[in-house]
């Protein structure tokens, strides 16, 4: 009902009590590609889906290392990404220098929480159009954490998010009671598996559009493994643990993603 | 009658005088205290097998009068970690006012452990909260941001508990920012006199690991009792705590034993001999 | 004790600066000004080898005449992309004013890290060190009161060594000794590593006799010289000993060592 | 609704012919369709209880909490967009942080309402930003007793009341709840969110203004409450979230604290339960009423 006075800017409530400018948000991050993260007793995992522009461009990067300790994947506009993702190294960094230790996944990511709030209740400012999964571990272990535009943060077991995520979530939903004792080759082969569900049919994984990211942390020696992305040759190894049900035809080539995309989405 | 307001509660200046304002400083640039004025004297600490002993005093002392004798020196936080404060009692205050905020700060990020049911959690490590060694890094940064800006805590700090390994953890630092860690501590007066004794039982890492918490009390306290004989802004009621994985204990009403004076015929000029 | 006594002269040895206050000053200056500098002792030193540099300092810190510590590290890995250090390529050594040297190592390590975020790589050592130099002299009118030197390997592999003064000035050389005992070891090494003063013997008379042709020392050489230096440091200045610690950068990475010294 | 189309109800700080501001009655709807969250003060505490709707399966299960903690011994819920909800919590802290630093004791908790209700105010003057869109509840339990002011050294001088009105009693639990508006009341017992008509009417059941109850019966009605409240949307899962504050020689020792699991799962218990009783007496009811037909 008249949804057109009231999504002009974030400031607006509708009559029935919605920031349409903040679900906007929301649909930008549909917009970019898929991306999967999942948590364990030991590790968490992000493995994410990368497009190009176009057959001969390069793969749009999806997986971020924040600190040795926490790392990123990215759904949305790449440039708030940036912006978001850079004050995250501050912190990390900043925090690092004043306690010496692993900053607690928990407080950073309240931190863009609250940053990205602000953006949705004062005039002339937008809200963030990317959402993140925030993957790390700190003295209590790994997290995963899922970041909104609207400044709602999560802890998951494991989510996902960005274009036809919902496939990949009802795998995870499947699967969840095995995430817990998984091992970390284990975490990878369920990310994947997940990735495969939210793949349109004809296209699938492959060492250019497929990034891991992977960090652990061992409860006894309280050391961390830090976060570490893959990509390129490094993948094959763990595409090959589901290779197994590919479909006949063998490998097409990688057919162009044909939604347009409105503003420099992450593609 | 003088009705101008600025006469208005002051006593007259025809019966006592004009006002003498010259220690006011209405010129020059906004200046800020850089001398001790209430302090406290050493404060000792020595590593043991499982943990850390630290001991001061009770005494404030304001110059050579001895103000306060009941002020509580050793400070604690969050049950984890000890903080033992030399040097001026006022900016102690504000430090423990401030650690006081920031363990408030820590009770706000309720971390649920890795799994309720399978591993208890010792308090000295409690997932996320800010143990001994954080701690020790967050007050080197805060003493030498302070020191930057010419407006110094006249404190020396000794930090004991355990760090990020559960290991024994114990650090100082100073108004200058200048920090350092050892298997035994001492401040002040503390440092010509204890150290020498505390070496003798933990000159190195692997003597402290072999001391009992009981040889570490002893030593503590035969410390505080030479720094009584010899401290001339010392006291002879102190605080001790004893900090490990299970948490920290801590006395902070001791009386010191097992006095003797007797070495004090010798020094000439005492009591009545004139040799 | 030498903190709080009000007696300058107890201030402990004035061997690198004189840090008495003044007592003529003229009138309505305060006596007692809070002195921000204070003197650590220690000493540093860094030798360049053909594929490799050796950075080494003593572990002692000390003020005025009181040890605070027997194991205080003056030489720091920095640059690498974990807490641990283990992919760093550069080294610096700190000495002179300890809270400084921390300040000033912790600043360095965290634009060396911006820098490999950034651009994906590990900062050169020339780059670093003419950004140490730009960071000291950011500080020029209230400085850290540290001599610093920085270790790495250069472009083709070769051993690299900068030193600093506290404001900034550096330079590129083949060895320095800094802190302390600086004055006893410089002249040792100028000997013992460019062969200054080393004849070859019945080489010619007066002018005509020649000197010793330089050449790049092994590794084994330069361990052995760097043992020797601080020995004879740890001999003559109170402000030295406990512990060296050395730092051997080679292109396979960064080999640390503890041996013990005197302790008296 | 005279409001749409009108142009009135477009921004903030304007008033409609009739005097309302229609963005702020905008935000108490945005408050409406989240989970229920309540109070109850009772003689020897405040317990603060919460609905979190459970939105999808992958959540972590007791990893997000909703009730913050504001100083020690203060809690604050919140119902309606939850990062509006933190946002408060954080000014909350921040305001407590303040008043320490300023009067070297902790905060009451009618101070703290009345910062924040100004805080929450401020955002219904002006157009350039937009009212909250949550109703916060908070529960805090002032100090009775004579607290050393922080820092404090020695142990001050010991005749004289030391400014104290001997019999006055000081301190105690307090319950406020703050709206978009700005407006907030003290409570006995208060309720907010989707199931807060269902959840008010539980409330008054209680005999909270007379003599009151205990702090343990509080918890096991809170349950209770929370659980009768969610009853008409039976569908979504809901997890059960309760802190509760007592005095310094109650159960929390005067800090705001979650109840433990084992007492808050026995709650959850006992309040299925009397929720299976109550829905077989309807069934026995609807069938006297057939067998009267």
């Amino acid at each position: 009902m008249f949804r057109n006075n009231y999504d002009n800017d974030s400031v607006t409530f509708s009559p029935q009590g919605r920031i349409f400018q903040v679900e906007y948000a929301a649909e930008a991050v549909k917009q970019g590609s898929v991306v999967v993260g999942i948590a364990s007793k030991t590790h968490a995992v992000l493995v994410a889906i990368k497009r190009n522009a176009e057959e001969l461009s390069s793969y749009q990067k999806k997986l971020f290392p924040i600190d040795e300790h926490v790392g990123i994947a990215i759904a949305g506009l790449t440039s708030d990404a940036r912006v978001l993702s850079n004050f995250m190294k501050q912190q990390c960094l900043g925090h690092r220098l004043t306690y010496s230790r692993n900053m607690p996944i928990r407080s950073l990511v309240d931190m863009i929480g609250s940053k990205a709030q602000i953006n949705t209740q004062h005039y002339g400012k937008r809200p963030y159009g990317v959402g993140l999964l925030v993957a790390g571990v700190d003295d209590s272990g790994p997290h995963l954490f899922e970041f909104q535009p609207s400044g709602m943060t999560e802890e998951m077991i494991a989510f996902a998010i960005g274009a036809r995520s919902q496939m990949a979530r009802t795998y995870l939903e499947r699967n969840l009671d095995k995430f817990k004792t998984s091992t970390r080759e284990e975490l990878i082969e369920h990310g994947l598996r997940a990735l495969k569900e939210s793949l349109v049919q004809d296209r699938e994984l492959t060492v250019e559009n497929t990034s891991v990211g992977v960090v652990g942390y061992v409860k006894e020696t309280k050391k961390t493994e830090p976060f570490q992305v893959f990509d390129g040759h490094e993948v094959q190894r763990y595409l090959e643990l589901v290779a197994d049900d590919k479909k006949e035809g063998g490998p097409q080539a990688a057919t162009v993603e044909d939604e347009s995309t409105a503003m420099d989405v992450d593609a | 009658m003088d009705h101008r307001p600025q006469a208005w509660g002051r006593p007259r200046d025809d019966v006592y005088g004009a006002y003498d304002a010259s220690y006011l400083n209405n010129s020059g640039p906004r200046t800020v205290t850089q001398s001790p004025v209430v302090t406290g004297t050493s404060v000792i600490a020595i590593k043991y097998k499982d943990g850390v002993v630290m001991a001061a005093d009770n005494l404030a002392s304001y110059g050579s009068l001895a103000r306060f004798t009941d002020v509580k020196r050793l400070r604690t936080f969050l049950d984890t970690t000890v903080i033992g404060f030399g040097g001026d009692v006022s900016d102690m205050q504000f430090l423990d006012r401030h650690l006081k905020e920031l363990a408030t700060d820590e009770s706000y990020e309720v971390e649920p452990t890795l799994d309720d049911e399978d591993d208890e959690e010792s308090s000295s490590s409690k997932p996320g909260h800010l143990n001994a060694a954080n701690l020790f890094k967050y007050l080197q940064k805060l003493m030498y941001q302070r020191r930057n800006s010419f407006d110094p805590l006249w404190n020396q700090i000794l930090v004991a508990g355990l760090d990020s390994d559960s290991k024994p953890f114990l650090a100082s630092v100073d108004l200058r920012g200048t920090s350092f860690t050892s298997p035994s501590l001492a401040t002040g007066f503390g440092a010509a006199l204890a150290q020498p004794i505390m070496r003798k039982y933990a000159g190195t890492e692997e003597d402290a690991a072999k001391l009992t918490r009981e040889q570490a009390v002893e030593v503590v306290k035969e410390c505080m009792k030479v720094l009584f004989y010899r401290d001339a802004r010392s006291l002879d009621r102190y605080s001790i705590a004893v900090v490990n994985k299970d948490g920290i204990e801590l006395k902070e009403d001791e009386q010191l034993e097992k006095q003797s004076w007797a070495f004090a015929e010798r020094i000439k000029g005492y009591g009545t001999q004139t040799v | 004790m030498a903190m709080f006594s009000q007696n300058p002269l107890l201030n402990g040895p004035n061997y690198s600066f004189s840090e008495a206050p003044k007592f003529n000053a003229p009138e309505g200056a305060r006596q007692h000004r809070f002195d921000p500098y204070t003197d650590n002792g220690g000493s540093t030193l860094a030798i360049a080898g053909a594929d490799f540099t050796i950075m080494a300092g003593d572990t002692r810190l000390t003020s005025g005449y009181s040890i605070n510590s027997r194991f205080h590290p003056k030489v720091f890995k920095i640059g690498g992309t974990t807490s641990d250090q283990s992919d760093a390529t550069l080294v610096l050594s700190v000495v002179g004013f300890a809270a400084d040297g921390e300040a000033l190592k912790e600043r360095l390590d965290a634009i060396c890290k911006m820098y490999r975020y950034r651009h994906g790589k590990p900062m050169s050592v020339k780059a670093c060190a003419q950004r140490l130099s730009t960071i000291l002299y950011q500080k020029r009118f209230f400085p850290y009161y540290a001599y610093a030197i920085l270790g790495g390997l250069d472009e083709e592999g070769k051993g690299a060594v900068y030193s600093y003064d506290p404001v900034g000035s550096y330079e590129r050389e083949q060895c320095r000794a800094g802190g302390a005992a600086a004055s006893l070891i410089m002249p040792f090494l100028d000997n013992q590593v460019n062969f200054k003063n080393q004849f070859i013997p019945g080489s010619g008379e007066g002018h005509a006799l020649q000197e010793r042709e330089r050449r790049p020392l092994t590794r084994q050489e330069v361990e052995t010289l760097v043992k020797d230096a601080f020995d004879g440091a740890v001999e003559r200045h109170i402000e030295v000993g406990d512990g060296l610690q050395m730092m051997i950068i080679t292109k396979e990475g960064i080999e640390e060592v503890i041996l013990p010294l005197k302790r008296d | 609704m005279t409001s749409i189309g009108t142009g009135y109800d477009l921004s903030n700080s304007i008033f409609s012919p009739d005097g309302r501001n229609f963005q702020v009655e905008y935000a108490v709807k945005a408050v409406e369709n989240g989970g229920t969250s309540i109070g109850i003060r009772c003689k020897d505490g405040v317990v603060l209880a919460v609905e979190k709707i459970v939105t999808s399966k992958l959540l972590k299960p007791g990893a997000n909490k909703r009730i913050a903690t504001v100083d020690r011994h203060l809690g604050v819920v919140y119902s309606g967009m939850l990062p509006d909800g933190r946002h408060f919590v954080d000014r909350a802290r921040d305001e407590a942080r303040s008043w320490r630093d300023n009067f070297k004791t902790p905060i009451t908790t009618s101070d703290l309402a009345s910062r924040m209700g100004n805080y929450l105010q401020a955002h219904t003057l002006y157009q350039s930003v937009r009212p909250f869109g949550i109703t916060a509840i908070v529960g805090g339990f002032d100090a009775q007793e004579e607290l050393p002011v922080d820092g404090q050294v020695g142990s001050g001088p010991s005749c004289g009341a030391g400014g104290k009105n001997p019999d006055k009693k000081y301190g105690g639990p307090f319950l406020y709840m703050i709206e978009p508006s700005g407006l907030y009341w003290g409570y006995y017992g208060a309720a907010t969110g989707k199931g807060r008509q269902a959840a008010k009417a539980e409330l008054e059941k209680l005999d909270l203004t007379g003599e009151g109850i205990t702090l343990e019966e509080a918890v096991k009605e809170a349950a209770r409450i929370i659980y009768v409240a969610h009853d008409d949307s039976k569908d979504k899962e809901f997890e059960l979230e309760m802190s509760w504050i007592s005095g310094r020689d109650g159960p929390t020792k005067g800090l705001h604290q979650e109840v433990p699991k084992a007492l808050r799962e026995e709650a959850e218990r006992l309040a299925k339960k009397s929720l299976d009783d109550s829905d077989d007496e309807e069934e026995e009811k609807k069938e006297g009423d057939k067998m009267e037909e």
